[in-house]
């Protein structure tokens, strides 16, 4: 969107324009509500039939001091009238709750964009915790934009005035009122948000209604005030029809485990502990019991994982969720899983690495842990998810292969996919997958390591199964009988099957789907994961304007489509970017030895569309 | 299953086909035999058994057993019974561990399992020693053993197993000896029994890497003289012609010598199921020489069970949100169509 | 180092130049201050004091504290401090850790170092969840705690982190709480004096996942109801105006009421130095409402130190082959000469 | 060797033939102490100048059942007089302890090839036990091999007749008759077993002295009746001058550890937890307290690795040392101590994976584990050992790198190499290199994160020195300071120094070197590890038979050497053996885009010379 520029003195009606996309960030301290005060306006928009993308951001501290640069939390939204892919390379608008908030984000603001700030909190105490000299309101620096100033706080206290409510708790309202001047200006209603507080705080009636007075101030001092001339509407997009609702990665996640769940007709165990940014899958299963769920909280994420192995064995869905540092200390346990050949989903929702390294950041970096990261030769499948509502597909197709071939399954998502979200237009029950597994149960010639023709899978054979006694473990097994066997020959066959069995999966996967130039061309930018609304926005832009540009995007990791070498051969040029150091590009280049060229970013946070579009223009020379 | 079926099995219905690989002599033949005898007789059928367990020549165990086994990884055997019993309640599920897989390398899942009171059968195979990896010194082994990897002798002070037990609040705590088979099967017996889960320290012979480490209650001298057989309602008595008992003093537990005819009435009456887990802990302290060595169950309290409990919130979830449906789970939050 | 010179630091000397990042209000500032206070007055130069934590809300404490740390990974502060000590004896190291940290992903490591005696100083914060990761139960958690990971409340028995650490062997085991100061460094000094691993327990309030844990001994009036100041040679009397005191029953520990000259001559004076654990153990035993919250040093005795036993088996040997040099070591063995 | 045809009923007195090279297998029950006496022939063929390698085969139970084929050990020897770089692929003499161990090797044995049978347990009960139907001595089944048979049991009880010993300890010396045996077939006298002897039963004379004298009934027995009528004489090998001592992997290892605590000044601290085959490190160092080594059997390898860093940071040299699944373990902390930028030196005994495997078999599968299994991106140096001596100047080596660049190293064996042995050239004290480190003492302008130039390695700044007090972590650091930093460019910064830091090593490591045709040519045999032997074995054989064959050993995997992708360019073709399926020749391929030819092996054992010239031959036309 360009808003329009505009001076702020002037009073006369706002005129009420229609923009077809705008990039909005809510930022403040981490005890401002900057993340409900997003997640209200991106629901009210999604309710109305925009699409949109949301890219939250808080600090690794719980609650880092007010005031200053660490304890900056930050919300962006972007709404739409029409497909879009990412949150936005730069903020439109941007809600400033401090100074330091300020600070923290105006570096990214478009040119010419808005400021609403906060006056109430612009005094000389808050710029020396945010490490500022003069007061950025009056001092010029923010020349380039448009900024409208209010007293949320003041406003607020007024609001409240009448209210038996103690100074912190009004203070505590103060996000509504931003979020009242930002559904003005947006031309939203607030009716979503009034009812989403009646239930919020359904045993705190007066909170409820103090929140909602707020929000209601702010908008009216917008529409009384005449604060801005304009008003903006960003319209319905035009959606496939269905059923939607906004989603975020892990909730899309868990919701997927579930369906899987159902469709397969096996329990879920999820053993997990908490870690950020996966713990949420673990809370958002742990509130599913209903369905048949079990969580398990367990001591250490290796004990979480042997849970799940032992829930698989006994015939439920043996399910673990970590992030980078937790995966890590499952090596062992998945190669154990790998060797008893039982299936099992192993979710990693990366985050900024190595060590402990940026747990509140994002990442692309466990890509060579999950394939390489195991004693032996220990290959398992690896698929990822690239936005919030992929992550429910994903899901399920991670347990069809875990169960079809008998075999430990990596899912990569990550922390921008886990906590973004996105409208999802929900799937009809009947459309999903039929996941239904046969237990083996006839004793007659029984081996626990006879295969299947078609995936070499082993049979899954329940303890309580009369007659199929049997025993399984670490040790290297004889094909068939699965007793213990020390046999050169044996264990050579075993490898070569346990590697053969996931090479089998890409026998029914489907091909990697060129979008652009699909008989080929001057250059393809490949991705996987998250990067896929930054790619899928660059390349549109680009061939917008005329470039010999495609793009393709890879969710089975391990293994590749058959047709993979393929397309690399087709195309003069292969941009493969990542947010890390090259890893699938490292796999792509050994398996076909086409010279992709890796463009990385380890910095926490996606690739902007433009900074995609200036390297593609680097390569289409 | 019917009583009849099950009352047909006997202790070779649990012998598997598996060629026992232990050295000759090994203190795990005699526990491998007491456990394929009082299987028989726990009115369970054959496929209902899963022995479950981590790496040492204790955690072979399983292959040994024709029932359903899992041999996992050193030190994982709890967390993995525990994920089998949380779905599975209908198992009866034995873990199989060593010293080492027990408390060294598994020792947080160990400690875990009890406080949680899961409903499994731990038999730890207590042979003070790493017999696998060929003579190494494990956190059972006494201070200053000189073993491959502690040439001048070891520095560690040993865990007392029971003690540990009962610090994270076990439920089950007993225990035996290999070769005191009938002492061994009435153990296994009880822990089969008891709901949450039973703990069984096992003195185990490793004859080739620590031979006779418990001669001190094993030896027949010493049998008779510091076996202490704990049994509830029972008073501590024990020693040759049952001359010895133990009672509180001012600083602890003492022995009293018990001629013909002495008064018993200051004798400890043992009572396994006190709430505080106080007086088992005070009792698992004593060890020979000074004081006779506590054999038997020492304590055995009802506790809710992890896996009944975590049964009962799905199932009561369940009932109460009966109409939930994967349909109504996709729809849930803010909807709106797009037509 | 110089008497003088130590004598000169202060409080301030150790704090760090970076911000303190908790949440305000959190119980973790207090620990930090009375630490801060009570190093300065240790008699050794700030350069002598490591700090090693874990991951946690807690484990964030080396970066406040203006000496070496080391904010190593989530559960294995006692490993990493384990292999400083062991070479550098001369350093006093203190270890800091959550609930969670110590006891849940780190109870292997945690035990361990306890029955090895380390020569660590051991602060676990419990504050009864993981703050960090923004509220989920922990292994203290008390059953049926509602948390994000637990709905319908936990199912999990909580550790009581002294019996666990007594039913290891511990030597040195204490339990202060957070905004006690005067208490906290007085437990705080008792432990930089002992040379073994010193464990306290300190209650710790978060005020944003789990606020008022401990107000039942925290809240004024709890405090002089229910908090049980244990002390060395002292008998166990607490409550308002020292009304009540602790004896042993025929069923165990029991509270007496002590009306103004009562006898007192059965209420237990505490030795924190017995050699059996027994006493401590049932004493740790004791909970509110129906007990009072014993404080201060339950057991302190003496044991080996490892790393100066490992050490004093170096320099021994050391000393016995004082001409070992690279050349022999290399020429070992059976060699032979080719021309 | 060839061994002259040769009744066996004549007794004419033996003819002495001189042979260059003769490989011996001592197979019996594990019971037997066949791992001692192929170690009392070895030693004894040491000490007389010949070349020689070793290869023990011992199964996973401590002690299975006697006389089955699952207890059968067994060790073999190769003497030569000239330079030889493997145990031999096809035994010429085996020596068989009971019906098992001739069942379980003698489809390896060469055709004409040696059997010497221990003919007392060659009854029915012992056929039973190895599922033998007819007596193999008997049936003509070992018509193509020349077999010597004698009672050693009962010529053992016989020759201990008159000693106090029970029966079982008498026939506990019946190995030393068979050694006796073949001492006295290859013309070596029995006085270094005999020295020994009295040594290792100082405290038990008696034992000793019945051992002795069943040694020497074995020699007499050959001398008195004839029973082979040729002697055979390895001679001398013309090795380098020097000094020399037979060497195991394990030991070396550990020998350079200790040698590189020296020549650094700094104290080692081995973290470790028990695990075949790497516990002989630990075994070894625990007994080199008089040089100041610290060993700690921790609680797990997690505490293990744990503990070494805390050694490091308080500036001793940190070790730890594992096998496959243990490393595994390690993995969270490794890149703690990547992170905290600290000197750790991780060894890796490698073995059959995945999970719990095969213990007792080597491999080379942990490869990508050591390069990938960690979160994030996450690069450390890692290096390999290509035979026993060569352990000792690995392990070296990877002191000095972690100590220059400040990062953990990985050091690669394998339980070929840790088992096997080799006669070593000891080397002088003054010409090993120099490891002396500078810890940082200068509290002016101190900067835990500041970096030096050329390594780019932070400074170790050791606890205890005043005005240096600094805190690090797992957390991303900011750059010179080595505070917390969120800040995205910091973070891209370091995660590109971290990988820098280890590209730096290849500017000073040598060139990988060819042997061969230097200037390129048709095929480049590429290894690493183990497989150096064989390797090297096969390519003089088919140059000596005119054959266009190179050979190039990669000990540094880890960067590469700079000139890796100049030598790949220089050869028509490149062929990789590897015991796994491909893992190095994934990362030369991802890295050079040259299509690397990967000859995988994986049934736990070395390759054989023969398979490799057959391999070769395929790729020469
Ligand atoms: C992760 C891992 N670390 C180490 C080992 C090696 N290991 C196997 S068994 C064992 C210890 C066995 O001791 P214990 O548990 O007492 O059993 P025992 O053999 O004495 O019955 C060790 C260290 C392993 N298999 N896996
Ligand atoms: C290997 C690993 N697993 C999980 C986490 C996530 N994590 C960080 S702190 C923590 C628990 C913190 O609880 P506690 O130790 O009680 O400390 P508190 O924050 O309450 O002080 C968890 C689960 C992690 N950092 N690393
Ligand atoms: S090593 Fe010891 S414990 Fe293991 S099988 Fe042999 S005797 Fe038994
Ligand atoms: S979350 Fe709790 S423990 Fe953590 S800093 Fe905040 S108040 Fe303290
Ligand atoms: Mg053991
Ligand atoms: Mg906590």
């Amino acid at each position: 969107m360009t808003l329009p520029v505009a001076g702020q003195e002037a009073a006369t009606p706002a005129t009420l324009e229609k923009i077809s996309d705008v990039v909005i960030r809510f930022a403040g301290d981490s005890g401002d509500g900057m993340q409900l005060t997003g997640s209200q306006f991106t629901n009210t928009s999604a309710l109305l039939g925009n699409d949109l993308s949301t890219l939250p951001d808080f600090p690794a501290e719980i609650r880092a001091p007010t005031g200053t640069l660490a304890g900056v939390s930050g919300f962006q939204v972007r709404i739409a009238d029409h497909d879009i892919h990412t949150p936005g390379d730069v903020p439109d608008v941007l809600i400033a709750m401090n100074p330091a908030a300020l600070k923290a984000n105006i570096a990214d603001l478009k040119e010419g964009g808005v400021v609403i700030a906060n006056t109430d909190e612009f005094n000389v105490r808050n710029f020396k915790k945010a490490g500022i000299e003069t007061d950025p309101l009056e001092d010029g620096s923010l020349a380039g934009f448009r900024v409208y100033k209010a007293d949320f706080t003041t406003m607020t206290r007024r609001t409240l005035e009448d209210t038996d409510l103690d100074t912190r708790s009004k203070d505590r309202c103060k996000n509504l009122f931003a979020l009242g001047m930002v559904y003005w200006l947006f031309s939203r209603s607030i009716d979503t948000t009034v009812e989403w507080l009646k239930v919020k705080f359904k045993r705190k009636p007066e909170i409820a209604a103090a929140n909602i007075k707020v929000l209601k101030a702010g908008w009216n001092f917008c529409d009384i005030t005449q604060l801005f001339q304009v008003r903006y509407e960003v319209e319905k997009a035009t959606l496939e029809p269905g059923v939607y609702r906004n989603i975020h990665g892990n909730s899309a996640l868990a919701i997927g485990l579930v369906a899987a769940s159902r469709r397969s007709g096996l329990p879920i165990f999820l053993g997990a502990y908490p870690i950020t940014p996966a713990s949420d899958v673990l809370h958002e299963l742990a509130s599913y019991k209903e369905f048949g769920v079990t969580t398990f909280q367990a001591e250490d994420e290796i004990a979480a994982v042997c849970a799940s192995i032992g829930a698989s064995y006994g015939g439920a869905l043996g399910v673990t969720c970590s992030s980078g540092p937790g995966i890590a200390l499952k090596a062992e346990a998945m190669n154990l899983a790998l060797m008893v050949e039982l299936p099992l989903v192993v979710c990693d929702i990366q985050r900024g690495g190595p060590s402990t390294g940026l747990p509140t950041k994002t990442e692309q970096s466990d890509l060579l842990q999950v394939m390489f990261g195991r004693n032996g030769d220990s290959p398992v499948p690896v698929l990822s998810a690239s936005t919030p509502a992929d992550c429910f597909d994903v899901a399920m197709e991670a347990v069809r292969i875990a169960t079809t071939y008998m075999v430990p399954v990596v899912l990569l998502s990550d922390g921008y996919i886990a906590n973004g979200s996105e409208p999802w237009r929900i799937p009809e029950v009947e459309s999903l997958p039929d996941l239904r597994v046969q237990f083996h149960e006839d004793a007659e010639n029984f081996q626990p390591y006879a295969r299947n023709e078609e995936t070499l899978g082993r049979p899954w054979a329940l303890p309580g199964t009369p007659g199929l006694e049997h025993r399984v473990g670490g040790l290297e097994k004889e094909e068939g009988s699965g007793n213990i066997s020390y046999d050169p020959d044996n264990h050579e066959l075993m490898t070569h099957l346990r590697s053969d069995k996931v090479k089998r999966v890409a026998r029914e996967i489907p091909d990697l789907e060129v979008h652009g130039s699909p008989d080929g061309g001057k250059l393809l930018i490949l991705g996987w994961g998250s990067t896929l609304g930054a790619i899928t926005g660059a390349v549109n832009d680009l061939r917008e304007q005329g470039h010999d540009v495609s793009r393709a995007h890879m969710r089975y990791l391990n293994p590749f489509p058959s047709n993979v070498g393929e397309v690399l051969s087709r195309f003069e040029t292969v941009l493969m970017p990542e947010m890390n150091l090259g890893q699938l590009s490292l796999l792509l280049r050994a398996e076909y030895l086409k010279d992709i060229k890796s463009y990385t970013k380890v910095q926490g946070k996606p690739f902007a569309k433009s900074e995609l579009v200036a390297k593609a223009l680097e390569h289409l020379g | 299953m019917t009583a009849t079926e099950t009352l047909e099995l006997t202790k070779k219905d649990f012998q598997s086909d598996q060629e026992v690989r232990w050295c000759p002599g090994c203190g795990d033949y005699a526990i491998l035999s007491a456990v394929q005898a009082t299987l028989p007789e726990l009115g369970l059928p054959k496929e209902k058994f899963v022995v479950v367990s981590g790496i040492g020549c204790s955690s072979r165990f399983p292959y040994y057993m024709n029932t359903y086994g899992f041999h996992s990884i050193h030190g994982r055997a709890p967390a993995v019974a525990t994920g089998l019993k949380m779905t599975r309640p209908d198992l009866q599920v034995w873990v199989v561990t060593g010293d080492g897989d027990a408390l060294s390398i598994g020792g947080n899942h160990f400690i875990h399992m009890l406080r949680r009171n899961v409903g499994l059968k731990v038999m730890l195979f207590n042979n003070r020693i790493y017999g696998l990896t060929k003579g190494q010194y494990s956190p059972t082994s006494e201070i200053g053993k000189r073993t491959k990897s502690t040439p001048l002798g070891s520095l560690d002070a040993p865990f007392n197993p029971l003690s540990v037990a009962l610090g994270t609040g076990a439920t089950f705590v007993a225990r035996s000896v290999d070769i005191f088979q009938p002492h061994l099967k009435s153990v296994l017996k009880r822990a089969a029994a008891h709901e949450g889960t039973a703990f069984i320290e096992i003195l185990q012979n490793c004859n080739i890497f620590n031979d006779k480490a418990f001669s001190g209650v094993t030896d027949k001298a010493a049998r008779s003289e510091n076996a202490l057989y704990v049994e509830d309602g029972k008073p501590l008595i024990y020693g040759k012609e049952n001359r010895r008992g133990i009672r509180r003093g001012p600083a602890g537990l003492e022995v009293v010598e018990l001629p013909e005819g002495a008064d018993e009435s200051e004798i400890i009456v043992w009572d396994e199921a006190v709430r505080s887990p106080s007086a088992a802990f005070e009792l698992a302290q004593l060890q020979a020489p000074e004081f006779p060595v506590p054999l038997g169950v020492l304590r055995a309290v009802d506790r809710p069970v992890y896996e009944q409990q975590v049964i009962g919130q799905i199932r009561e979830r369940e009932e109460a949100k009966k109409d939930a449906s994967l349909e109504s789970l996709l729809n849930s939050g803010d909807t709106w169509e797009v037509s």
